[in-house]
């Protein structure tokens, strides 16, 4: 039941916000507050798997959940600062909880074409957010975003359908298409089929995830939509892809196809790497930045996921970090877009000066710089340390070496590009508002649980992240 | 039956070959709508005892592919008003020949893959010939709208391999498919509305503003 | 070792007393200088009882995986780098009082003093640590508040850049870092010291790997040639009471660092001792070679903080060979000489930059060939300066001698005892050399800067500083003097370190070096005595003979003026002519030849690095075009991918 | 006396009659008497320059083991010591020279210091030399005590050390061929010029300091040639007298044999003293 609940009051809470046109943020709060709430009972207790077993809440599952609402509460309290100073068009709020809601739906689906389902929604969920300013960009922005990941998702289908295809005929009692019997009969499936709906998967959600090199819609659209959006993208959509990969590789590896499915996941990991590191030295734009860097770190996410072992636990980490910090940055941004004007993304032309501009946004941008380039004591660092750790252990030390040479190159061009906009004089003549409670509340929330999570991870949290590791044939350090 | 069905699937072949030949927007939209209903019949032709599943997929399906979005397209064409030609970037003759290579390399890995249960060859190969068609549109087509098309193809090609699991993909999965692709659709309608109204013209080529 | 954390606890305090208290200055910094102070003697009271032969238990805090617990221990190897950190850091502090914002500039003022009293703690946490991820926390909350520490003066581009490279050079270092602890970590296994040091054994080559990143990784920090790239510019464009610290304290971190993966690891294998006595010797050489090429005051002293870790690494070069050959005296020796000099370093290093601090204050400006005479005008200071500099040289009566005998004293041991290790007189050479050169070095300085006629209206209107910057100089001159003239009170516990991080018990051969020290400790107070007698005498013989005031003696020219002293450039020309082109320079002779003028470029990073990254740069800006903008190869990109994957596929299903 | 010794020679061998042995003596006398003139620009630095010029090496005297057996001091590695000494009596003229505030003064200082730097090396390694030959860290050690410095077995070596040593002598003694002593061009001198301010008494302990450091110098070179381990007190202290003025001789025959160098060859003349050093140490390693 609280299953449906969590997938069910944010699409209510949709339609509501539609029907009452609500302009401004406070009834995200409240529903945002809801879901927390119900995903903090299910931290408590358990929920049974409902709809014969298509909805259940694994730790993996759980992990996805609890990172996309935190997140999301998080922005619906700095949306209501963000509301007060721009106009947006009527069906914001109603399209930010769609996004909930099916983000919610995707992380509880154990039946993987549900899981799609949920996938593309929260694709279309934020297409309308993107273009809020229906100017030439964002809609190129847009529809780069829509025809991408719209191929990406069919393919994607197609995928889901080979696994099915792959299950042959069902013996009595197997369900198709559901996560556990999968697992437990995964010595029954044809291996055949089911690479190959690995590789249709793996294309397809990689494409939503932002593997390079699929990742070519992701610098236009975070450049474009709102910051808040390019948060919830960057945190939440990014999880949720990840989820679809992990359910997928759980699969395969429980049918002992580790070998087939581990080169591919790392390849894809050191490539997007590469890619970041070449796009981000010299970048002039900070939210194309920080898209390169979300680039960087889903490639962190699937090289650990390929490292096995004790990456998996790393990559499974990395994605709560991932959350927090890209959240946070997005914000801190978007603070400094809404005080200086848009022209505050734009480095060296804008001559920097946000530091002056924004106190404590920039403040909070400066610890973000830190804890997004994995520097101790960010959470970052801990996740970033296991998989290399993991790296060496398996025998990889080259790939150990290249990941570190890289992130080397990427925190000069990340740093360069962000301490040049933080530092100088102020660019822009007069402020345009000034950062609110509401604006700065959240990112500095997100500062706090990125530096907790590099100090001590909590009990729970660690045990829960040590079982979904090992869910996916992992180990926890 | 299941000569129909070849039949059916021979049809929805050449309807692709038509989008990829023909030089005329509606032309397409009309083609793809066909597509769309003749995918509607093909659940009943291939399961004669008809259920409610059955039905309903049928209906769904030739509601949503057959008439909303065709007709959704057709309107966004005249809102905008766009000069009707496909604008290939590659050439009429060629994507022909390249169509046919797709049929081809599709039926060669569809008489390997070994399909479970008894379905005609023509349905795999049907299939994956649709998607890579649609692929093609996608990838060669200037103009917006026709990508729109194209993406529309492959999903088609993408449903008729789902056929082959009718009975184990549940009616509720199908009908969220259906819904998305319907929204999806929908959405992109909107935008191609949109770059219309800003660029006056649908040709996404000049959408290069965004680069590094 | 909870005294300890109390007081360092009491320094973040007053960090926290400088922030809240942001609105009273005059209380705060009272509240400040009196925390600091308290904290830090707090802190050292352990410490000096571990050198003393006492012991303190770890600290243990549980933390899951994947960091595990935090481990915290007080060695005696941490005891002595603990005092390096807290005596220098003080005086620093308390200095920063007086230079930073005493004439009433606050802004900015409350920030930096509360980060430098943070950063003092976290210097010492990173001595403390004893396990994996605390010590990199401390390490990168050291480097990171470091940097906000030197780009305090963020208003000036040049200030930013020379901190912007030293981020870059610390946030590799610490990937290397990364890089060392993941290896030697493995998969499983605790990320404690000891747990580490429990596995050095089933290391691959000995642990070379692990020897190659440490010496790469806190070689970047220490600033060895050729990786001390970043630390001229950042130790020059610091503040002076940063500069102090970063030269004095922080780069001592890299040494410490080495020493402890060393101690760690057991004794190292022979070609690393080579290895890092090479780079020792290289590193004085060209670092004092360097600085003799510098007009700006501060980068001169950059440069000679290079060079002194240069002979530090001699040190710990002889050590790592005394172990490896299993020369017991020599280990220790080696080892020992490079603690003490390391803390000698840091007494002196920092006393000269307070020093520089005062005169910068004082005239405004850094070029030497813009000053002159200011030992009359600020008579103090160039006392206390003149102290630095001659412990600086290694010149009796003051610590830097001590710790270079102790080093002779190794390397001497080594050529006499049999085999290959004999080579490291080698070290003999080295050293010579940077003791020559570093005399000529200073007394280009104290003559350019203190003696003469001033050159400029800034040095003519030079005045003596506060006391409040004068006091932490004479601490620290104080210091020097006591090492100086009581060796034995630091050279013993030093030796007693030495064998702690060989893991020996100090060898009976060695009482020669003990007897050798309390005499050594005479001779200093017989050269001292002597010089005052006939200094006292021989002003007695003068006050009997007719004493005249004149001008100098011009040789016959008529007219003198100050323009016709000899500057900083020609003192330095005829020994950077002998070096060519090692030092680096190129000199010019401006109005026909008049005036004379010698420009040095820091070789390796303008010579090298540089061109390095913006090739980097050419290369990687080849991907570009990838990011073209047109939607139709976006898609093929994923259709290229898909049939990638596919015949992967193919060829993994043929079989 | 030994640099009227050296002056005399070099007199005679020139064919002049030359000044009296104890020239210096009389100069110094004179010196004493005579009232000093200090430069405005001077401080006490300046005035401290004389005293630690006597006093450095006096002190250093103390650590050589004159009587071939025992030094004053003297303990293990003290040879660090001799040459710190050294320095730091050097280091307190170049101020003094710099004190004044002359560009002649600064050119003098400028090359003792540079030639000073050069010649550091070849004293260290000849002590590395010394050091290997008798297995001993102190002065004393190397030089008295009783076990002689093994010339049968190092022979070649010590003799490197001795040469490269005498190199030195001429160096820190500045005469011929690094310096002239005689000359009165001021842009040639570098002793002479950089305590060309001092005068009075101060230059009398100055020119006394530096006739010292030569005495220095000449003794620790007797020590190397012929070690008096097992010789009676007084015949040691004969041998070594003896042997003082056999070098000052040698010193004049250099003088009066060789021309200055110019000063940018100078730096190639210490270099190769260096290199006779290393070249001894080498042979050492490898006996």
């Amino acid at each position: 039941m609280l299953l449906l609940a969590l997938f069910l009051v944010p699409a209510l809470g949709a339609a509501g916000a539609f029907a009452r046109g609500t302009r401004h943020g406070g009834w995200l709060v409240w529903v945002a507050a809801i879901h927390l709430i119900l995903v903090a009972t299910a931290w408590w207790s358990p929920p049974a798997a409902v709809l014969d077993g298509w909805l259940a809440l694994d730790p993996l599952g759980l992990v996805v959940l609890s990172v996309v609402s935190l997140l999301f509460f998080v922005v619906a309290t700095y949306a209501v600062g963000y509301l007060r100073c721009e106009r947006t068009g009527r069906g914001f709020a109603s399209w930010l909880l769609a996004f909930l809601a099916t983000a919610s739906l995707v992380a509880v689906s154990h039946h993987l074409a549900l899981l799609w389902v949920g996938m593309e929604g929260t694709t279309l969920a934020l297409a309308p957010l993107i273009f809020q300013r229906r100017d030439r960009r964002s809609l190129e922005a847009v529809w780069k975003y829509l025809v991408l990941s719209s191929v990406g998702i069919a393919l994607a289908l197609l995928g889901t359908f080979f696994l099915s295809t792959a299950q042959g005929e069902l013996s009595p009692g197997v369900r198709p298409l559901v996560l556990e019997d999968l697992v437990a009969h995964a010595a029954l499936l044809h291996p055949v089929w089911l690479k190959a709906a690995f590789v249709f998967l793996l294309v397809g959600y990689g494409t939503k995830l932002g593997l390079a090199p699929m990742h070519t819609w992701k610098p236009d659209t975070y450049g474009e939509a709102p910051a808040l959006v390019g948060g919830l993208m960057a945190g939440g959509l990014t999880s949720c892809a990840f989820l679809g990969i992990a359910r997928v590789t759980e699969v395969a590896v429980a049918a002992g196809l580790g070998q087939f499915v581990q080169p591919p996941l790392v390849i894809f990991g050191l490539l997007s790497l590469t890619v970041a590191a070449a796009f981000v030295v010299g970048q002039t734009d900070v939210k194309r930045l920080l898209a390169y860097s979300s680039v960087e770190h889903v490639g962190l996410l699937v090289l650990g996921l390929g490292l096995g072992g004790v990456g998996v636990y790393g990559s499974v980490l990395h994605l709560v970090n991932n959350a927090v910090v890209k959240g946070l940055l997005f914000l801190a941004v978007g603070n400094a877009v809404l005080v200086v004007g848009p022209a505050a993304t734009a480095f060296p032309s804008s001559g920097g000066g946000v530091l002056r501009a924004v106190p404590v946004s920039g403040i909070l941008l400066l610890l973000g710089l830190f804890a997004v380039t994995g520097s101790p004591p960010f959470g970052m660092f801990l996740s970033e340390f296991t998989i290399v750790r993991a790296a060496w252990a398996g025998g990889h030390p080259w790939i150990a070496g290249a990941v570190l040479a890289l992130l080397a190159v990427i925190f000069i061009g990340v740093g360069a590009m962000m301490l040049g906009m933080l530092y100088g004089p102020v660019a822009s003549s007069g402020p345009r508002a000034r950062e609110s409670a509401w604006l700065v509340a959240g990112p500095a929330a997100l500062v706090v649980a990125a530096l907790a999570l590099g100090i001590a991870i909590p009990g729970p949290l660690q045990q829960l992240l040590a079982r979904a590791a090992t869910a996916l044939g992992g180990s926890a350090p | 039956m299941e000569r129909l069905a070849d039949l059916l699937l021979l049809l929805v072949l050449l309807f692709g070959f038509l989008i990829l030949g023909t030089t005329r927007l509606t032309t397409c939209i009309r083609a793809v709508a066909v597509q769309g209903g003749l995918l509607g019949l093909l659940p009943l032709v291939l399961r004669p005892q008809w259920s409610v599943h059955t039905l309903g997929l049928a209906a769904g399906t030739i509601l949503v592919k057959a008439i909303v979005l065709p007709w959704f397209l057709i309107w966004a064409i005249r809102e905008a008003a766009v000069r009707r030609e496909v604008e290939p970037r590659v050439g009429y003759v060629a994507s022909l020949v390249l169509g046919i290579l797709a049929v081809a390399v599709a039926g060669a890995v569809a008489v390997r893959l070994p399909v479970p249960g008894e379905h005609p060859v023509l349905l795999v190969t049907t299939s994956l010939a649709c998607v890579i068609m649609g692929l093609q549109v996608l990838a060669t087509r200037a103009k917006a709208l026709i990508q729109v098309v194209g993406y529309l193809m492959l999903e088609n090609g993408i449903y008729v391999f789902g056929l082959t699991s009718l009975d184990r993909v549940p009616f509720l999965v199908e009908v969220g498919v259906l819904l998305d692709v319907f929204v999806g659709v929908f959405i992109m309608g909107i935008v191609v509305f949109h770059i219309n109204r800003e660029f006056d013209s649908l040709d996404s080529a000049r959408l290069t503003e965004l680069r590094d | 070792m909870n005294l300890c954390f109390w007081g360092l606890a009491t320094i973040v305090a007053a960090a926290g007393c400088a922030a809240v208290l942001r609105s009273r200055p005059v209380l705060a910094d009272r509240a400040y200088g009196l925390l600091v102070a308290v904290g830090c003697v707090v802190a050292a009271a352990p410490a000096v009882s571990v050198l003393a032969g006492g012991s303190a238990a770890d600290i243990q805090i549980p933390i899951p995986a994947p960091s595990g617990p935090w481990v915290f221990g007080l060695d005696r190897l941490s005891a002595a780098f603990l005092l390096v950190v807290l005596g220098p850091g003080l005086a620093s502090a308390l200095y920063g009082l007086r230079a930073l914002g005493g004439d009433g500039s606050r802004r900015g003022v409350a920030t930096a003093r509360a980060l430098f009293a943070v950063e003092l703690a976290a210097l010492a946490l990173v001595v403390l640590a004893r396990a994996v991820v605390p010590f990199l926390v401390a390490w990168e909350a050291m480097a990171v508040l470091a940097y906000f520490l030197v780009t305090f003066d963020n208003e000036r581009a040049e200030v930013r850049r020379a901190g912007w490279v030293y981020l870059v050079a610390t946030h590799v270092g610490t990937l290397a870092l990364i890089a060392l602890f993941a290896s030697w970590a493995g998969a499983g296994g605790g990320l404690t010291f000891d747990a580490l040091a429990s596995r050095a054994g089933s290391l691959p080559a000995r642990g070379a790997l692990v020897l190659c990143l440490a010496l790469f990784g806190f070689g970047l920090k220490a600033g060895l040639v050729p990786l001390h790239f970043w630390l001229p510019d950042a130790h020059a464009s610091a503040p002076t009471h940063v500069s102090a610290l970063m030269s004095g304290v922080v780069i001592k971190m890299g040494i410490y660092g080495l020493i402890r993966v060393v101690s760690l690891l057991g004794a190292p294998p022979a070609w690393w001792g080579w290895l890092v006595l090479v780079s020792g010797v290289l590193s004085g050489v060209l670092g004092v070679l360097w600085a003799l090429a510098q007009h700006d005051l501060k980068r001169l002293l950059a440069y000679h903080s290079v060079e002194n870790i240069g002979i530090i690494l001699i040190g710990l070069g002889t050590g790592a060979l005394g172990a490896a050959y299993g020369v017991p005296l020599v280990a220790v020796l080696g080892f020992a000489g490079a603690v003490l000099h390391t803390m000698n370093h840091a007494l002196f290093k920092s006393l000269l930059f307070l020093g520089a601090g005062a005169t910068v204050h004082a005239t405004g400006t850094r070029i030497m060939d813009r000053l002159g005479g200011l030992g009359r005008r600020m008579p103090f200071t160039w006392v206390s300066f003149l102290i630095g500099s001659v412990a600086i040289v290694g010149l009796p009566p003051l610590n830097g001698f001590v710790s270079e005998w102790v080093i002779y004293l190794g390397l001497l041991r080594g050529g006499t005892a049999g085999g290959s290790i004999r080579l490291v007189l080698l070290g003999v050479v080295g050293l010579a050399i940077i003791g020559g050169l570093a005399l000529a070095c200073f007394a280009k300085v104290c003559g350019v800067v203190f003696l003469g006629v001033p050159r400029s209206d800034a040095a003519l209107h030079g005045h003596e500083v506060a006391g409040g910057m004068l006091g932490p100089m004479f601490g620290l001159a104080g210091a020097c003097a006591f090492i100086g003239l009581a060796p034995g009170l630091a050279v013993g516990p030093a030796l007693v370190v030495g064998a702690s991080i060989a893991r020996i018990p100090f060898p009976a051969s060695g009482s020669e070096v003990f007897a050798g020290i309390v005499r050594l400790g005479l001779w200093s107070l017989v050269l001292v005595v002597l010089l005052a007698l006939g200094a006292v005498a021989w002003a007695a013989v003068r006050r009997r003979r007719s004493l005249t005031r004149a001008e100098t003696w011009g040789c016959g020219y008529a007219l003198q003026n100050e323009r016709m002293q000899y500057t900083a450039s020609s003192f330095a020309a005829p020994l950077l002519a002998a070096y060519g082109r090692l030092a680096g320079v190129h000199e010019t002779h401006a109005h026909g030849g008049r005036a004379f003028h010698s420009q040095a470029r820091e070789l390796v990073l303008d010579g090298a690095i540089l061109p390095a990254w913006s090739a980097v740069r050419g290369v990687l800006a080849r991907l570009r075009p990838l990011q073209h903008g047109r939607l139709w190869v976006y898609l093929l990109y994923v259709i290229a991918i898909l049939l990638l994957l596919l015949l992967y596929l193919a060829q993994g299903a043929s079989p | 006396m030994l640099p009227g010794v050296a002056a005399k020679t070099k007199a005679v061998l020139t064919g002049r009659r030359g000044a009296p042995l104890m020239q210096l003596y009389w100069d110094l006398f004179r010196l004493v008497r005579k009232g000093a003139v200090y430069s405005t620009t001077t401080t006490w630095i300046f005035r401290l320059a004389p005293v630690a010029g006597l006093v450095t090496p006096l002190l250093a005297l103390g650590l050589l083991p004159l009587d071939g057996r025992h030094a004053l001091f003297g303990f293990t590695g003290d040879f660090v010591g001799f040459a710190a000494l050294l320095a730091l009596g050097r280091f307190t003229l170049v101020l003094a020279a710099l004190d004044t505030g002359s560009s002649f003064e600064g050119m003098g200082a400028s090359r003792d210091a540079t030639f000073a730097s050069l010649v550091e090396p070849a004293l260290f390694l000849s002590f590395v030399v010394l050091a290997l030959a008798s297995g001993q860290l102190s002065l004393e050690g190397m030089l008295g005590g009783t076990q002689a410095l093994p010339w049968g077995a190092a022979a070649p070596a010590l003799a490197m050390a001795a040469a490269s040593l005498f190199f030195v002598l001429l160096t820190e003694a500045s005469r011929m061929p690094v310096d002239d002593p005689a000359t009165h061009l001021e842009l040639t001198m570098i002793h002479e010029v950089t305590v060309l301010d001092h005068s009075g008494p101060d230059l009398a302990l100055l020119l006394y300091g530096a006739a010292l450091r030569m005495a220095l110098f000449a003794a620790l070179l007797v020590g190397v040639l012929a070690s008096r381990g097992r010789l009676p007190g007084p015949a040691a202290l004969g041998l070594l007298v003896a042997g003082l003025l056999t070098v000052a001789v040698a010193v004049g025959v250099v003088e009066s044999s060789m021309a200055r160098f110019r000063l940018s060859r100078v730096p190639q003349f210490l270099v190769a003293a260096s290199v006779l050093a290393s070249l001894g140490a080498i042979l050492q390693l490898l006996s």
